[in-house]
């Protein structure tokens, strides 16, 4: 077993890379491919599920052992789907256009593998301190899927990065990326390089 | 702050109805699980290799709890697994020696002649579908790996002599690799038995000697050799009938072999005054 | 190691016999035929025929190429014929005149998405020409749908003009049935020439290398469907005879959805393929937002071709026999 | 005829799967044999029905008259997570063959977003009692429709000689990216 | 004339002109001959002599074991030199008494026939000889003729096929054996109909053969329990299945025999040898076989002792010519290759056939691309290329539900695919992965 500190860091580190929910562990995979369309909403999806997993990270590993084991999936959810109606509600008060365009996305948060799975799997049996940073890394890997897809998509299906003009007036807007099959094949592509990579570096 | 309390009301009757639900599906739906099987199954190292028997890990876990079946099947766990299920099973663990795979054949490429060019399903079952084989020698290792593909552990390789090698510490003794040769090369034994017939054949010592340099011609020196009685003469062939047995006064017999059809499989473990014995299967490089 | 052989014979399971068809004989006899279309495009659409011919064929052997390496296969794989299929089909689908980086998009997304992620040549689920297409067709909608006439028509407006199911979806033209025939309409590059692609069809039934079963089915079902539409409302819906020689029909049937890796195995599997294919046409042609649907009807069809498989096992001989 | 319109919009043109991305992580686990894809898609519908019975007189007599609409999420998931409970346990009592082959997806369908999902959509297109339920029946359809095809393409991919890297969700990614390019055909079918 | 077919099939070069018009000879006994123990399907033999007995021709010298079994008798009179395993044909060392023929052919004294008349034996008087006389399929499958002459009482036989289709191409010794012994096939066949109880007799020629078919329309004609029936020049139409369906248009079930639609199908050599053991009392001793192929000298038809070496009917045919690339017993569809002459002829050799390096396929393997062509033309109506496939990938259950079990391995989908996939040789791994499969669980 490594040491106390290093075992904390390692609790954030994963989630990054190693475990990272949208690479490696397929989680969460309907946001992913359904909000990264453009960067902006990509950015304002990572930011609900970063508010919503340590929120409820928080929550749950204080009162973890109060829970009855048989009735604790249901309070995880009871718990998440608060948070997320506040992300919301938030939402569609100060950015009205964001949420329309994010849909039924940001609600559907509650559902998220990735948040009852670490709810499940991590926050349930760990301390609070401990929680709060596995669900910041695991939140920050689900971030870095989302931004890579969405920038992937927006540069060649618009040619713009966060609505910022980067390839010029030569491009060709691949419409197909900002489509519904262009999701697809993005995942696809960066999935199978990232597991190129990977077992790549194993090997090294 | 009638809000509140409607929403406090709309939600509590929501959660007490549906948890009324619940709680009459749970007394009336409920399946038994035994929780040991839960537990064992956990504790499999989930290989689904098939070496106890049962297709997965679960269906022995199953076994074990329901059949009665013996602890120490899963080879891949080894004792260390063992002594967990014993410990759920509340049962003392009957140790389980190591055992590993061993090849029964030297008839490398270069020693034993094939028939003639082989065209077609370049896999052993295969090839040996087609007249036994395209080695001469109707008991040799075809060599077209099949063990090499099938092991679940990487722990068998082809050598550039066209014989699998395999490497004993990966080695689980899942007994797949035995199941599938077709020729019955492969075998278990314990990983501390050193002694061993390196061939098969069985055919007369004439025919033998024609198809392969280094079968076993059942010349019978080894087993003259031996006094202690750990080897005996088969159906032509010399057979370990109790390796314990194999002491210093028979390594005479392993010089003696004309064709090296008996040999340590660790040389190198064996310490001899005068003579060092050459490695005889070299690992793929 | 050298290995040693105890005699000349070779050995080998039965037969001992061989046939004399072999994959890139196939594959080369569909090459040949489709240079009949590959002549009557060059014909209608000169110099921009045989830039899109070009390019689209090249970069095909040349994605090829780079999946052969890369995963270290055989190199002679890419002479098996099936890559230059693909690029003379994709160029057959194109407007005449789409720009070149369109077409070596589309024909590095044919090999690559439409072939080589699935392994390479009989692996791939979809008709690579088609997801090639469809690709170019869901980046480039405009482009894609921008026709130009044949350089034998002198017509005044050359920017625009449409292709025949074009002009009857939105402004209720009939084209002749002689032009039609000969290909002196507007379209993609292969599809104008029913009469080219008829005889070409027509050739490799005859060699059966193509399944009679797949054409025959598609047809009569667009016949068929067609047929009734008309006969209900004349005025509302074209004659089916028009539905056959118009756009990619032909194409399609013959030289498309009768792609051996792509289309089902069994008989029974083939006709509800061939069906289906017909009828997704008819829907998407008469009640669809697009006047031309054959592309995506055999790309979906291709979809369910493993479960048409599953599910249509031949009777084997004395099955269900008494014993 | 709306309810036909509402049914192959949901069924083909806006397939859950294929162009809402609803649903996507069984779609991924469980479609790699065929014969589970059959019991989830029809587990998926049938849940997806009940919930359409369920939750649209739960937001239109309930929510709406009190104003509680904020209430939404929190009480249709509570109405799903209790009914997919409850399936789970109906189907591990009458069938052990059926709850083997679907195994721990079945308590996934409590965090399969199409069917929160589709509760939420059926609310914000305002449809009838009816039509939710023809939309939820469709729905439930169409994802079984996209899973079972996935599948049937999956178990042949078994055989195929797949790059390394893209075996598993890389391939099924892009097949489903070629499905969705394939099914942009039905567009314009229902204007 | 009315031709008959069964759907499907393939039309391969059929190369009989190579050997077709010489007439049968009769092919001396070498000094050494090697009978193995084991040359039938069914239970091996056990030997009844020791090494340095003397034998005479045709007395028994293995004995059957079991039900499905036949005895073996010696071809040749001499001193019996040993026994040991010898490689036989089938590729296997199996157990072989080996005799120094001493030229004399003196022939064991209780070698007579049972009646003096041939018409008066009653049938389990035939099904008594057939079995001592250790008669078994000459078509290729050696299964023992009596058990086939019985069929179960429940399955009443009312058809006899005489099988002269000769589909392997190259092949002719069937062909000369019904030019040459017309009358003696004739009754032979009338025999076999007695002892199943038939009533009517079918005799199944392909029209490449028109001279037989006209011979035998010539001498049936007028008789109503005798027919000749056309067939169309197709492979694979002398297998059992096939012919019950060209003929009768019946259809054995899957996994079942000709007798469970009520017929009995029999290759014309195995009725010639029927009839010469009731007519002579002589076992099994001798069948015909042609030695052909591009790689022969001089192709012939011979009448060999069974226990012959290869090598020595090479040598008699004046040798290899060219550059011999494949050496096989049988035809080239279904035969099996040997990598030496140096094998017996067993009662199962139809023919020894060399080609040359020329002649065989040495095509490059691709991917299936599924071109259907050997959907096409199972006789069966199998999909092989997804038996295959699934074989491959080690679903044998799955691809049992596709037929796995049903195919007669005849080769014709090998034949066809222009992938040059050896489907028959995959259908044959896939069978027996599939009965280890089977014994494993079973255990």
């Amino acid at each position: 077993m490594a040491s106390k500190e290093n075992s904390y860091f390692s609790d954030f580190i994963k989630g990054l890379w190693k475990e990272n929910p949208v690479l490696v562990q397929f989680l969460g995979m309907c946001p992913t491919l359904a909000v990264t369309n453009a960067v902006v909403n990509a950015i304002a999806m990572s930011a609900a599920v970063i508010f919503v997993l340590v929120a409820s990270a928080i929550i749950i590993s204080l009162i973890r052992k109060f829970i009855p084991a048989q009735v604790r999936i249901a309070s995880f959810i009871v718990v998440i789907a608060t948070f997320v109606t506040m992300a919301d509600r938030y939402l569609a008060a100060f950015y009205p256009e964001l949420s329309k365009a994010l849909g039924p996305f940001i609600p559907l948060i509650v559902v998220n593998c990735i948040i009852l799975g670490r709810m499940e799997a991590f926050a349930s049996k760990n301390n609070v301190g401990r929680s709060i940073l596995d669900a910041l890394g695991m939140s920050f890997g689900f971030a870095i899927g989302l931004l890579l897809m969405s920038t992937f998509r927006e540069i060649l299906g618009n040619g713009t990065w966060l609505g910022y003009e980067v390839l010029g007036n030569w491009w060709d807007k691949w419409m197909v990326m900002i489509l519904p099959p262009g999701a697809f094949l993005t995942l696809g592509t960066i999935v199978g390089v990232s597991k190129f990579l990977q077992t790549k570096f194993k090997k090294a | 702050m009638s809000v509140l309390i409607i929403s406090i009301i709309t939600l509590g009757a929501l959660a007490l109805l549906f948890a009324v639900i619940l709680a009459i599906a749970d007394i009336k739906l409920r399946v038994e699980v035994d929780p040991k099987i839960e537990e064992i199954d956990g504790i499999l190292p989930q290989a689904n290799c098939g070496g106890c028997g049962y297709p997965g890990c679960k269906n022995y876990a199953t076994a074990i709890v329901n059949k009665g079946e013996d602890i120490n099947k899963c080879a891949p766990g080894g004792q260390e697994i063992t002594d967990l299920i014993a410990k759920i099973m509340g049962l003392e663990a009957t140790a389980t020696e190591k055992v590993v795979a061993r090849v029964h054949c030297r008839g490398t490429e270069e020693a034993a002649k094939r028939k003639g060019v082989y065209e077609g399903v370049k896999t052993c079952r295969a090839v040996a579908l087609v007249g036994s084989g395209d080695k001469l020698c109707d008991w040799g290792c075809l060599g077209y790996g099949d063990c090499e593909e099938e092991c679940p552990f990487d722990a068998i390789t082809m050598t550039d002599e066209g014989l699998p090698y395999v490497d004993e510490e990966k080695c689980t003794g899942c007994g797949i690799c035995v199941d599938v040769c077709p020729k019955d090369i492969l075998e278990l034994h314990p990983i501390d038995e050193n002694i061993m017939i390196f061939c098969r054949s069985q055919d007369p010592p004439k025919q033998s000697r024609a198809v392969c340099k280094n079968a076993c011609i059942a010349c019978n020196i080894c087993v003259r050799k031996c006094p202690t009685g750990a080897l005996e003469m088969g159906n032509n062939l010399v057979e370990v009938v109790e390796p314990e047995k194999f002491t210093e006064e028979c390594y005479g017999g392993i010089d003696k072999c004309p064709t090296g059809a008996i040999n340590f499989v660790h040389p190198e473990k064996i310490k001899r005054e005068n003579k060092t014995v050459e490695i005889i299967i070299k690992k793929k490089e | 190691m050298e290995k040693q052989y105890a005699s000349d014979f070779k050995i080998s399971s039965s037969p001992h016999l061989r046939g004399k068809e072999s994959v890139p004989k196939i594959m080369y006899w569909v090459v040949g035929i489709l240079m009949l279309p590959v002549a009557s495009s060059i014909y209608f659409f000169g110099m921009n025929a045989v830039r899109i011919l070009l390019i689209s064929v090249i970069v095909s052997l040349l994605t090829e190429y780079i999946f052969l390496v890369s995963r270290k296969k055989d190199i002679s794989l890419l002479f098996d014929g099936s890559a230059i299929i693909t690029g003379i089909l994709l160029a057959l689908t194109l407007p005449p005149g789409l720009k070149s980086s369109y077409v070596v998009i589309g024909a590095f997304v044919s090999i690559a998405l439409g072939k080589q992620v699935f392994g390479g040549l009989g692996y791939n689920m979809f008709n690579p020409a088609l997801v090639g297409r469809a690709f170019l067709q869901a980046s480039f909608p405009v482009a894609m749908t921008t026709w130009i006439p044949p350089v034998i028509q002198k017509m005044v407006d050359a920017k625009t003009f449409a292709t025949p199911l074009g002009g009857f979806k939105f402004s209720h033209i009939l084209t002749p049935y002689k032009n039609l025939l000969i290909g002196n309409t507007g379209g993609s590059l292969g599809e104008t020439s029913a009469i080219l692609l008829i005889v070409g069809g027509i050739i490799l039934l005859i060699k059966k290398y193509i399944d009679w079963k797949i054409p025959t089915g598609i047809l009569l079902t667009v016949f068929v469907l067609e047929g009734g539409l008309y006969l209900i409302n004349p005025e509302k819906y074209a004659n089916p005879l028009f539905h056959i020689l118009a756009g990619g029909l032909l194409l399609g049937a013959f030289f498309m959805a009768t792609d051996m890796v792509t289309s089902p195995i069994t008989p029974k599997g083939t006709w509800i393929y061939a069906v289906g294919i017909g009828v997704l046409v008819v829907l998407i042609r008469v009640f669809g937002g697009l006047p031309e649907g054959v592309m995506y009807s055999i790309l979906i069809m291709n979809a369910f071709v493993p479960l048409l498989n599953r599910y249509t096992r031949p009777k084997i001989l004395g099955e269900g026999g008494k014993k | 005829m709306n309810l036909l319109i509402i049914f192959i919009s949901a069924l083909l043109i806006n397939n859950f799967v294929l162009s809402y991305f609803l649903g996507i992580c069984p779609f991924l686990g469980v479609s790699n044999k065929l014969s589970s894809a059959v019991s989830m898609g029809m587990a998926v519908t049938f849940v997806m029905t009940i919930t359409a019975v369920v939750t649209w007189p739960i937001y239109h007599l309930i929510l709406v008259p009190y104003h509680l609409e904020f209430l939404e999420i929190v009480s249709f998931i509570l109405v799903i997570a209790a009914l997919v409970q409850f399936v789970e346990m109906f189907i591990r009592k009458t069938s052990e063959s059926l709850y083997e082959a679907l195994g721990i997806y079945l308590p996934l369908i409590t965090t399969n977003c199409a069917i929160l999902g589709f509760a939420l959509i059926a609310v914000l297109k305002n449809y009838t009692y009816l039509e939710t339920i023809v939309f939820g029946v469709a729905a439930g359809l169409g994802f079984t429709l996209a899973l079972v095809i996935m599948a049937g393409i999956r178990e042949e991919l078994d055989f195929a000689d797949v790059p390394e890297s893209l075996k598993g969700p890389g391939i099924t990614l892009l097949v489903a990216g070629i499905l969705a390019l394939s099914f942009m055909g039905f567009a314009g079918l229902i204007k | 004339m009315n031709k008959k077919t069964f759907p499907k099939g393939i039309h391969p070069p059929d190369k009989k002109e190579l050997s077709k018009d010489f007439k049968t000879e009769f092919f001396p006994a070498p000094s050494t001959i090697v009978i193995p123990l084991h040359q039938h399907i069914g239970a091996p033999a056990e030997p009844l002599v020791n090494k340095k007995d003397r034998v005479l021709k045709g007395q028994k010298i293995g004995e059957a074991k079991g039900f499905i079994s036949a005895p073996i008798h010696a071809s040749v009179s001499g001193t019996v030199k040993s026994i040991e395993p010898h490689l036989t044909p089938s590729g296997k060392k199996i157990m072989s008494v080996i005799i120094t023929n001493d030229g004399e052919d003196e022939i064991h004294p209780d070698i007579k026939p049972l009646k003096d008349d041939i018409s008066s034996y009653s049938p389990e008087e035939v099904r008594t000889a057939v079995r001592d006389a250790g008669i078994v399929g000459l078509g290729g499958a050696a299964f023992p003729t009596s058990v086939k002459l019985s069929p179960p009482k429940e399955f009443p036989v009312d058809t006899v096929i005489l099988n002269g289709a000769e589909c392997e191409p190259y092949l002719t010794t069937d062909y000369r054996l019904m030019l040459e012994k017309t009358d003696e096939l004739i009754i032979g066949a009338e025999i076999l109909k007695e002892t199943v109880g038939a009533s009517k007799i079918y005799i199944g020629i392909e029209d490449n053969k028109e001279d037989l078919i006209s011979l035998y329309a010539e001498k049936l004609k007028g008789r109503a329990d005798f027919e000749v029936a056309p067939l169309k020049t197709k492979y694979p139409q002398g297998g059992e299945k096939m012919l019950v369906k060209a003929i009768l248009g019946r259809e054995v079930p899957t996994g079942g025999l000709p007798f469970h639609v009520g017929v009995l199908v029999q290759n014309v050599g195995t009725t010639y040898a029927v009839y010469e053991t009731l007519k002579t009392g002589m076992p099994l001793i001798e069948r015909g076989l042609t030695i052909t192929g591009e790689g022969i000298k001089t192709p012939k038809n011979l009448s060999v002792r069974i226990g012959t070496m290869f090598k020595d009917i090479v040598e008699f045919s004046g040798g290899y010519a060219g550059n011999p690339g494949k050496l096989i017993m049988g035809g080239p569809m279904m035969g099996i290759s040997q990598y030496t002459d140096n094998v017996p002829v067993i009662k199962a050799t139809s023919g020894i056939l060399v080609l040359p390096d020329e002649e065989i396929p040495h095509k490059k393997e691709y991917p299936c691309i599924s071109c259907n062509s050997c959907v096409d033309h199972c006789p069966m109506n199998l999909v092989p290329t997804r038996i295959v496939k699934l074989a491959q990938n080690k679903l044998f259950e799955e691809s049992k539900k596709w037929g796995l079990l049903d195919c007669i391995e005849c080769g014709t989908c090998s034949y066809v695919c222009p992938a040059n996939i050896p489907l028959v040789h995959w259908i044959r791994y896939g069978k027996n992965e599939l009965m280890k499969l089977r014994k494993k669980s079973e255990k």
